[in-house]
């Protein structure tokens, strides 16, 4: 049987593949990007599933919006990548060190 | 009459106004003229005084309050009785003589207004000292004189030795005070008041009391801390040290401050205090062993010493020990009467070796002298006076302030009073010696001064008069002479006076004797008068030890002068102490001094720049910079790191969360 | 009975400080006078707090009362007593003085130094006036920022090491004490008002840690072994006009804040606690008065023989009875002439020769003798000679140290010799003796704003050394009122 | 019932089928040397994704995610990736030296999830699984709701994207200057004494 | 199909709309002008701001009105905010006009930008859903990533960028989560229905702190607390002054409604634990803040750090709204009051010190060091005064409002019985005094290096001027501001 939890847990490890994602990758910003749509994903799979199980919509819609947001956050992430690579000629995660201390 | 009294002291103190704030305005002359004024008129009410106290008046009464706390009403306030009247007749009647003195032998110096200015300010010190009816007042006065001293001693402050020297006085005065204030403050704390007269009322039930935080008899405690402030002022062993340093400032106050007025405060006191001291044996025989000690001690230094001036201090010394001694045995008027003798011979003393002084061009070192009789005749004679009465040989002063001291410790019965009636004893040998020896060695024998070649080692200084090589002294001004010749009178004549101030009961109530105390009582029954105690004198043993000592003094100096270098030679080590002083100097200077600038230095350095500012202070800045290092090489400027530590961030409250729920 | 005087007292000089500010320093003359000219007229309307005291009255006087911040009942609240009169009439005095003292010294930036005393000023009898908690707290606190721009500014070659020393120290405390502060105003349902406070009713472990917390602030400022490390270095970078406020003033702060707080708050924890307090001050007494005789800088040794004199406030404080309060509170204002006088000494032979060294000095009096004679009368009053104010605090405080327990006073007395030491040591080295160099033979003796200056602090030393019965006459009422209160219990 | 068991067993295992791939591609989405293959896992997972969704009955949302992410963003992923020219062979390196501690980090966290999510309370008797009736439709519904009640989000939403827009051509757009290219409104701003200089020059040189 | 639809009542978000409208109307006059007009763009910006706070005004009413299918709510308290968020971005106009300008940077899209910012705070601080409080903060959040690149020749900047929009996201990522699990135990999106849910103990304890702990780390990023502070600094230091200026500044009012929105109007029944968790944050926050900025070497690091510390001394209040079972409203409106009222004051000082920055550089300088103040004193007496003040406000010397903003913030902590938590904090904020006075020390006891004299617009002179002025008149007369917080907060919880 498929219960809510099954859902839940699913969500909980992508969540944490996506957390660790960002703090795993030493070298590519672009996967770094790609790790917060993982966790984002994760996020819509709970409120779908709630939104089912609850019987209820705003879930949805709320996935809804994470959607556009999303999307609209990724349009920036990467134009700020694009000045970025620009900049530094590189998207090493390593080489953004800059500012610190 | 109370403006009477008023006059006694500010007359003196205006004075020193004058001269002091408007020296420059009102010229050498006006100097000495305002203050010589002062001092006369505070002498002739003085007299007044006297007059009116024989004629059985006393005063105790209140000038203004200077303060009111917790109860204890602080005043000042004068008290006029017998033992005032004497004391302020011996210092208005010295300290006139002195400024009169000062015209001739600061004739050339510089400081010539500040001087008078200080002399006065001194005498009204002292007559404010004396005139107190309570002790914040005669706490007063007491560092009053002591400061006067301090400014006096180092006159000549370009000298370094008298700037050592009056520094030395001060804070072995303050050593004395500090005394002193542990004696005043336990009398606040436990008779409330500060007021003799109260004070007085209530000694029978403080003689009762045991004193809380030390478990001492309290009045014990109150005695030997007063007595202890008496022993700095009047520089009794071990806080004697100060007094011959303290040559190191000009004649006149010498004889003024060192040896007729501020070194007797502490015998007045103890006097004054007579009330207390009968109380507790204990703080008696305290006093006389202390007292006797200096006479004899003090009295051998005397006999090595070559500066004039020192001789003559040690005998001050020495004299004071005998005064001391008196009030131990509970002889308060035979050591008033002492010192008033002692005033009298002791300024002629100091004011003639000032005289010498002054006629050497300021040369003070007496193996340059010798034969002075023929040149300065006047000084001569009254310091011959003043050395017989010294040594006290009849039928001059000290022969009866000194052999009824003498007397007064046989019959004293407190513990102690057989060991100092040896070493008083002992010490009549020594005075009768070291007198003659500095008349001697002065005034007799070759005239060394001669063929010693002048080197220029400026005991004074205006050492700028260019004499050079031989000098051919003449005799001081009269300015000088007369009051010598004054002062010179009453050192023969004043111990005349012994019936009446020590048997008839002269101090009336001034004085108490405590019932146990017999000596004064017993003296009085032998007494029949100045004639018969001459006679009884005569053939008494202190007598003859003075006896023997001038003897001794002639044998050695004049006939044959070449034995004082062999004795010193066959008792060198003896010599080496006396030469040492005892070693007193040296042990202050390594011990106390030293020892608090060590300590000093140890507690800046190890506790307050190590410890406290490097360790705790420093430290924890330093602490607080390494810590804030760490914190910022966590900011290493990697995402990574950052969303690592929001990661744990999360984790960890998950982690307490689920512990919770 | 409602009094604008004592928002005179605070006012007049933070707000005739302004204009002086707009003045800027470029007008050095318009600067000087008028900045003399408010020091004064915040002299005067000090005076009549003065002349209509009420001697006889217990409580507040010349009290003004109004809302501040009525959302946490701060109040603007101001009145003295016995007690605390004094202080405010002291501090303008020293302001006064301060502002002649600076006038030709002050090259740089003359208007804001100026303006920074005269703001301190201000300050510092809002201080001495606040009887709400939090009203005092202020100014106690915003007074360390006029001083901490003084040392820095105007101060000597370390000056930045001692500002922020000063500044940090002092602040350590004082936001110690504001915890207590909501503390106690939690405990008292709300109100800052410290009248209401003296009533307040408080265990003894509260009391005990609010009283800990006090002391630190309070023992920062005074200051008290071990945490007085500051003093020497702020007073010897200071400037003259800022070691005189520091010395005179400041340090009172903080003996002012045990008498107003510590005491009569917590009275349990007082008595508790004294052993320690008075274990403290002696230490101060003495281990201090070691430590000064082997200062080789003037301004430290006088900064050392403050913290020792200090430590007589804290002892008299804490032997409760009233020859110890009072004793203290004399001593308070008598250290603020003396010390003011010594460090105004010390200013004037800085500013000729440019060395505070005793070793750079000697022979002093040979070239400067008017000054010799006023800085001998200071260095006497220092070591407490009588009829010097110096010695009155001191006698008091050893009285009553040795009513209380005869060791506590003698302990105390032996300041009666190392203070007679380290003082007298350093005017022998400094100003006796032959001249000891060029620079010495060059010296100029003081000039008629200098004489002025220091003949006023003489005349106030004298005076309070011959008849202090003005000054201890004020207080009684006062005095008497906190010892009683004291007594009782609180538990 | 055994229909309805087996239903539900048929939705077991498309569950277990998908969630098991989605994992594997998330993993792969991180640990992929090529960013390329990356974004080509991050599609699978979105599909996976998207086919869960259809078993929730979330059809439009699963239809959504399929277009939106698929088509547009990840093709956008693709686009800059192959735009910026990256050097691959060095973004790999070091990408172990964090890996256990990530591992464990990750292993603690989905362990404490795991904890609190696997609880009885998710059980299906307290979240029924909700059938919907056969005219229901979840687009229909989604759409309604979206117009009347979520219509303040949805504009704002929309000011998002707007944002979005504004940012992008704010940071990359670039005039670049080796490109000639004539500005009409520039031309016709131009006035003649832009274009004619007249210059005075005297006849002679003076001292001559 | 739309026959139960009712239009909602657009009155209470009318500055919304007006300012949305603006923003478009900003965007088509950009268009249609060019570059030909580019002061258009910053006076209609503020055109659009003082219309804003008009319309604001005029429609104060002093009670809480929901709307939107109760998505938004106008209540004192959003009022309040947005009157200040108006202010502060007005400011923010005013200081950073002559800094973007010297750059080059002053484009439309910066000033659309800051528009849709504001409008993301605004959204933000009328949010009464989940959903209107995620798309508001996202609103803010990703105008200021586009607003911190927008010197995209910077390396710097561009490297803030990146940093915020990862960790941002990753924030984001979090509050989702952690509002998933909240929708999912409740079975609601809207503030009021969850805390009802909560309330009614329907809700599972577990799955509501489970959420709770991925809320409140959420939250904890846009405040800026420890351990969620990373991007602080580095962003801080990264972007332009003028927006460094921003965000230090607005933002913190729009968090602070986030907070009492979803901790206080939400999830107010988990009160017991998000206190305790605060309070965690708030002690590492102080801690942490303090003494990296000791190490600091440029003030606009440090005063990053700063803010830290600050938002740590902020929780101290929200923490100790509730002391044990008991729910005491008077001591409630006091720590919650507190908290708005340091916020109130920290973003007064932060906009002057900030400023300041700006009112030193110039073209082709940054006057970002801490050497940069050296001997300002000698330069400008007057500037060193107010930077003197805006320094001995933020470290809390009496009398300036930050000192005030402590004192009824640690009174709150120590009514609930905190005091350990207050002396440690006191004891940090000792150490955070001392970087504060260094910038004093470096302004009056040093030597200028640079003798360059000031180059500020009179307008900015004025404002700033003002700003100090404020900070010391806030201080001086505390009660009117901290009556207001108050008043604001009774009348909206």
């Amino acid at each position: 049987m498929i219960t809510l939890s099954h859902y839940l847990i699913l969500a909980a490890i992508l969540f944490t593949i996506g957390v660790v994602g960002i703090f795993l990758n030493r070298r590519n910003l672009i996967v770094l990007l790609m790790a917060i749509e993982l966790m984002l994903l994760a996020v819509n799979m709970n409120f779908v599933a709630f939104s089912h199980y609850l019987n209820d919509l705003s879930g949805q819609l709320f996935v809804f919006f994470i959607l556009t947001v999303a999307a609209a956050e990724s349009g920036i992430g990467l134009a700020i990548l694009v000045v970025l690579f620009r900049n530094l000629s590189t998207i090493d995660v390593d080489k953004l060190d800059g500012l610190k201390g | 009459m109370k403006t009477l009294y008023l006059i006694i002291p500010f007359a003196p103190l205006v004075g020193a106004l004058v001269a002091g704030l408007l020296g420059r305005v009102i010229g050498r002359a006006g100097a000495h003229w305002i203050t010589i004024l002062g001092v006369a008129v505070s002498f002739v009410c003085s007299v007044l005084v006297m007059q009116d106290v024989l004629a059985g008046n006393t005063f105790n009464g209140t000038l203004y309050t200077w303060m009111e706390a917790g109860g204890l009403k602080l005043e000042i306030g004068f008290l006029i009785d017998r033992l005032t009247a004497v004391m302020l007749i011996v210092v208005t009647f010295v300290s006139l003589m002195v400024h009169i003195y000062t015209i001739g032998y600061m004739a050339d110096d510089p400081g010539y207004q500040r001087f008078f200015s200080y002399i006065s300010l001194f005498t009204f010190s002292m007559l404010m000292l004396v005139m107190s009816n309570n002790f914040l007042q005669l706490f007063f006065g007491w560092e009053a004189v002591g400061l006067v001293s301090y400014l006096l001693i180092g006159f000549w402050y370009t000298r370094p030795t008298a700037i050592y020297a009056n520094l030395k006085a001060f804070l072995v005065n303050r050593v004395g005070d500090f005394g002193f204030l542990m004696g005043i403050g336990l009398i606040a704390a436990y008779a409330g008041s500060l007021d003799y007269a109260t004070v007085f009322g209530k000694s029978k039930e403080l003689a009762t009391i045991t004193e809380v935080a030390t478990g001492w008899p309290l009045i014990t405690a109150i005695c030997i801390g007063l007595f202890v402030g008496a022993m700095g002022k009047s520089a009794q062993v071990p806080l004697h040290v100060w007094l011959p340093d303290s040559m190191e400032g000009p004649t006149p106050i010498s004889a003024l401050i060192h040896a007729a007025t501020m070194v007797t405060a502490g015998i007045f006191m103890v006097s004054r205090m007579s009330p207390l001291f009968e109380l507790s044996d204990t703080a008696l025989s305290f006093v006389i062993v202390v007292g006797a000690t200096t006479a004899l001690f003090m009295a051998l230094i005397a006999i090595v010493q070559t500066d004039i001036k020192r001789v003559v201090a040690y005998s001050t010394l020495s004299q004071l020990g005998y005064m001391t001694a008196a009030l131990g045995a509970s002889a308060y008027s035979a050591a008033i009467f002492h010192l008033m003798t002692h005033a009298f011979f002791k300024a002629v003393l100091f004011l003639g070796a000032g005289s010498v002084i002054i006629a050497m061009h300021h040369e003070q070192d007496m193996r340059r002298m010798g034969g002075l009789r023929k040149y300065l005749p006047i000084t001569y004679a009254t310091v011959l006076i003043g050395a017989i009465a010294n040594a006290g040989l009849p039928p001059f002063a000290g022969f009866f302030s000194k052999d009824s001291i003498i007397e007064a410790v046989q019959l004293s019965n407190v513990w102690g009073a057989g060991f100092a009636h040896v070493a008083l004893l002992a010490g009549v040998f020594v005075g009768g010696f070291y007198s003659f020896r500095l008349v001697f060695f002065t005034f007799h024998g070759k005239e060394r001064f001669r063929d010693a070649p002048h080197d220029d080692h400026g005991h004074d200084a205006h050492d700028d008069h260019g004499h050079h090589g031989p000098v051919e002294p003449h005799e001081s001004p009269k300015v000088v002479t007369i009051p010598l010749i004054l002062l010179a009178i009453p050192a023969i004549a004043a111990g005349w006076l012994i019936g009446p101030i020590l048997f008839e009961n002269y101090f009336g109530n001034a004085i108490v004797i405590g019932d146990n105390h017999h000596a004064i009582a017993h003296m009085k029954e032998h007494f029949h008068g100045v004639i018969p105690m001459i006679l009884h004198g005569l053939t008494s043993v202190p007598f003859w030890l003075a006896m023997a000592g001038a003897v001794t003094a002639w044998f050695l100096y004049i006939k044959r002068p070449d034995l004082p270098a062999v004795i010193k030679q066959r008792f060198a080590p003896f010599a080496w102490v006396l030469e040492k002083k005892y070693g007193f100097d040296d042990f202050n200077d390594w011990f106390f001094a030293g020892g608090a600038r060590g300590l000093g230095r140890g507690l800046w350095k190890a506790g307050d720049q190590v410890l406290i500012d490097g360790l705790a202070v420093n430290g924890s800045a330093s602490l607080v910079g390494r810590f804030a290092g760490v914190v910022r090489r966590w900011q290493s400027g990697h995402v990574y790191q950052y969303a690592f530590s929001m990661l744990l961030g999360v984790i960890v409250l998950l982690t307490l969360w689920l512990g919770r729920s | 009975m409602n009094s604008y005087l004592l928002s005179l007292a605070i006012w007049v000089p933070i707000l005739g400080a302004l204009p002086i500010l707009a003045l800027g320093s470029e007008r050095r003359d318009a600067v000087r006078w008028l900045s003399l000219a408010v020091a004064v007229a915040g002299f005067l309307v000090t005076l009549p707090l003065y002349t209509g005291f009420d001697r006889a009255y217990v409580g507040m006087q010349f009290v003004e009362l109004m809302p501040w911040i009525p959302r946490f009942n701060v109040q603007y609240f101001l009145g003295v007593d016995g007690i605390s009169v004094l202080f405010i009439l002291l501090n303008a005095f020293i302001t006064v003085l301060v502002v002649l003292a600076g006038w030709e010294v002050i090259e740089e930036k003359i208007a804001q130094y100026m303006a920074a005393f005269l703001i301190m000023s201000g300050l510092m009898n809002g201080i001495f006036a606040a009887l709400d908690a939090m009203l005092f707290y202020v100014f106690f606190e915003a007074s360390l920022i006029p001083m901490y721009i003084i040392i820095g500014i105007w101060g000597g070659p370390n000056r930045v090491y001692a500002a922020f020393k000063f500044f940090l120290y002092t602040l350590l405390g004082s936001l110690l004490m504001l915890v207590s502060l909501l503390y106690l105003f939690l405990e008292s349902g709300g109100s800052f008002n410290l009248l209401e406070w003296h009533q307040l009713r408080l265990a003894l472990q509260p009391q005990v840690l609010v009283f800990i917390a006090f002391m630190v602030a309070f023992a920062v400022k005074v200051p008290m072994w071990p945490v007085h490390t500051w003093l020497p270095d702020a007073h010897v970078e200071a400037p003259t006009g800022g070691s005189v406020v520091l010395a005179a003033i400041m340090l009172k702060l903080g003996a002012y804040g045990f008498v107003r707080f510590s005491l009569p708050i917590l009275p349990d924890a007082s008595h508790y606690l004294a052993p320690m307090m008075i274990a403290l001050s002696l230490i101060a007494v003495v281990y201090i008065g070691f430590v000064a005789l082997v200062q080789a800088d003037m301004k430290k040794l006088i900064a050392y023989s403050s913290i020792s004199h200090m430590g007589f406030v804290t002892l008299g404080f804490f032997i409760f009875n009233q020859l110890g309060i009072e004793g203290a509170l004399v001593q308070m204002i008598s250290h603020g002439f003396i010390s003011a006088a010594m460090f105004l000494c010390v200013g004037v032979m800085y500013d000729r020769m440019h060395s505070r060294q005793i070793a750079d000095y000697g022979g002093v009096v040979n070239r400067m003798p008017k000054f010799a004679a006023f800085f001998m009368l200071f260095a006497m009053a220092n070591s407490g000679l009588p009829a010097t104010s110096g010695f009155v605090g001191e006698f008091m405080v050893i009285l009553g140290a040795i009513k209380f327990n005869f060791w506590t006073g003698f302990a105390a007395a032996i300041t009666l010799i190392l203070g007679a030491a380290y003082t007298l040591w350093m005017y022998k080295r400094v100003v006796f003796g032959d001249v000891a160099n060029d620079h010495v033979a060059e010296l100029q003796d003081i000039g008629a704003r200098e004489f002025l200056v220091l003949a006023l602090l003489a005349a106030a030393v004298l005076a309070m050394g011959i008849y202090p019965f003005p000054f201890t006459d004020v207080m009684h009422a006062s005095v008497d009122n906190l010892l009683k209160h004291v007594a009782v219990s609180k538990l | 019932m055994p229909s309805i068991g087996s239903a539900m067993d048929l939705t077991s295992i498309v569950f277990y089928v998908f969630a098991a791939l989605l994992i594997f591609a998330a993993l792969r989405v991180i640990t992929a040397r090529n960013p390329v293959h990356a974004v080509l896992y991050l599609v699978l997972a979105f599909f996976n994704a998207g086919g869960l969704w259809l078993t929730l009955q979330a059809e439009f949302l699963a239809i959504a995610l399929v277009m939106v992410y698929v088509g547009a963003v990840m093709v956008l992923f693709l686009f800059v990736i192959m735009m910026l020219d990256i050097d691959i062979k060095r973004l790999r390196q070091g990408f172990w030296r964090n890996m256990p501690l990530a591992a464990i980090l990750g292993i603690v966290m989905v362990a404490e999830m795991f904890l609190v999510l696997s609880t009885d309370y998710f059980s299906l008797v307290a979240f029924p699984d909700s059938k919907a009736d056969a005219g229901y439709s979840n687009t229909k519904e989604l759409g309604r709701l979206l117009f009347t009640d979520y219509v303040y989000p949805f504009e704002l939403a929309s000011i998002i994207l707007l944002v979005a827009i504004i940012a992008a051509v704010v940071l990359t757009l670039r005039r670049r200057k080796d490109v000639k290219h004539l500005d009409p409104v520039q031309q016709i701003a131009v006035k003649h004494t832009d274009r004619l200089r007249v210059l005075q020059m005297p006849a002679e040189k003076e001292g001559e | 199909m739309l026959k139960n639809f009712v239009m909602p009542d657009l009155y209470p978000a009318a500055p919304e709309l007006f300012l949305a409208a603006m923003a478009c109307i900003i965007l088509l006059v950009d268009a249609l002008t060019g570059s030909t007009r580019r002061w258009l763009a910053p006076v209609l910006t503020m055109l659009t701001l003082i219309g804003c706070a008009l319309i604001t005004y005029a429609t104060l009413d002093g009670m809480a009105t929901l709307t939107f299918s109760n998505m938004f709510v106008d209540d004192p308290l959003s009022d309040f905010l947005k009157l200040l968020l108006y202010f502060a971005v007005i400011t923010v106009l005013i200081y950073g006009r002559g800094y973007l300008a010297a750059r080059n940077l002053d484009k439309a899209e910066y000033y659309l930008l800051l528009l849709f910012a504001t409008l993301g705070m605004m959204v933000m601080i009328s949010a009464y859903n989940f959903l209107t409080l995620y798309l508001g903060l996202e609103l803010l959040s990703l105008s200021l990533y586009a607003m911190v690149a927008i010197d995209r020749d910077s390396s710097r900047a561009t490297e803030a960028a990146m940093k915020y929009f990862v960790l941002g996201a990753l924030a984001s990522g979090l509050l989702l989560y952690g509002m998933s699990m909240i929708y999912g135990a409740t079975g609601t999106l809207e503030l009021g229905r969850v805390a009802q849910a909560v309330h009614e103990g329907v809700a599972n304890r577990t799955i509501l702190v489970f959420g709770l702990v991925f809320l409140v780390s959420g939250i904890a990023f846009k405040l800026g607390v420890v351990p969620f502070h990373m991007w602080i600094p580095d962003v801080y230091h990264g972007a332009p002054t003028a927006v460094t200026l921003l965000i230090s500044s607005a933002p913190k009012l729009a968090a602070f409604a986030m907070v009492l929105r979803l901790l206080v109007s939400g999830l107010f029944g988990l009160v017991e634990h998000w206190q305790i968790m605060l309070m965690l944050m708030a002690v590492l926050s102080i801690g942490v803040g303090n003494l990296a900025a000791i190490a600091q070497t440029n003030i606009k690091r440090m005063l990053g750090y700063s803010a830290i510390s600050h938002m740590g001394f902020m929780l101290l209040a929200l923490m100790s709204g509730v002391v044990g079972a008991e729910i005491d409203p008077i001591a409630l409106i006091n720590a919650y009051s507190s908290a708005l009222y340091y916020s109130v004051s920290y973003v007064l000082m932060s906009l002057g010190a900030f400023g300041m920055v700006l009112l030193l550089s110039r073209s082709g300088y940054e006057a970002e060091s801490l050497e940069d103040f050296k001997g300002l004193n000698k330069r400008s007496p007057w500037f060193a005064l107010v930077m003197a003040v805006l320094m001995f406000s933020m470290a809390g010397i009496p009398f300036f409002v930050g000192f005030f903003a402590k004192f009824s913030v640690l009174l709150a902590a120590v009514a609930a019985g905190h005091i350990v938590v207050v002396v440690l904090a006191v004891m940090f904020s000792l150490i955070g005094a001392f970087y504060y006075l260094r910038v004093v020390k470096l302004m009056y006891f040093d030597n200028p290096v640079d003798g360059a004299p000031i180059q500020a617009g009179f307008d900015m002179r004025l404002l700033m001027s003002l700003n100090g002025l404020a900070v010391a008149a806030f201080g001086l007369f505390p009660d009117a501001l901290m009556m207001l917080c108050t008043e604001t907060l009774v009348r909206s919880l």
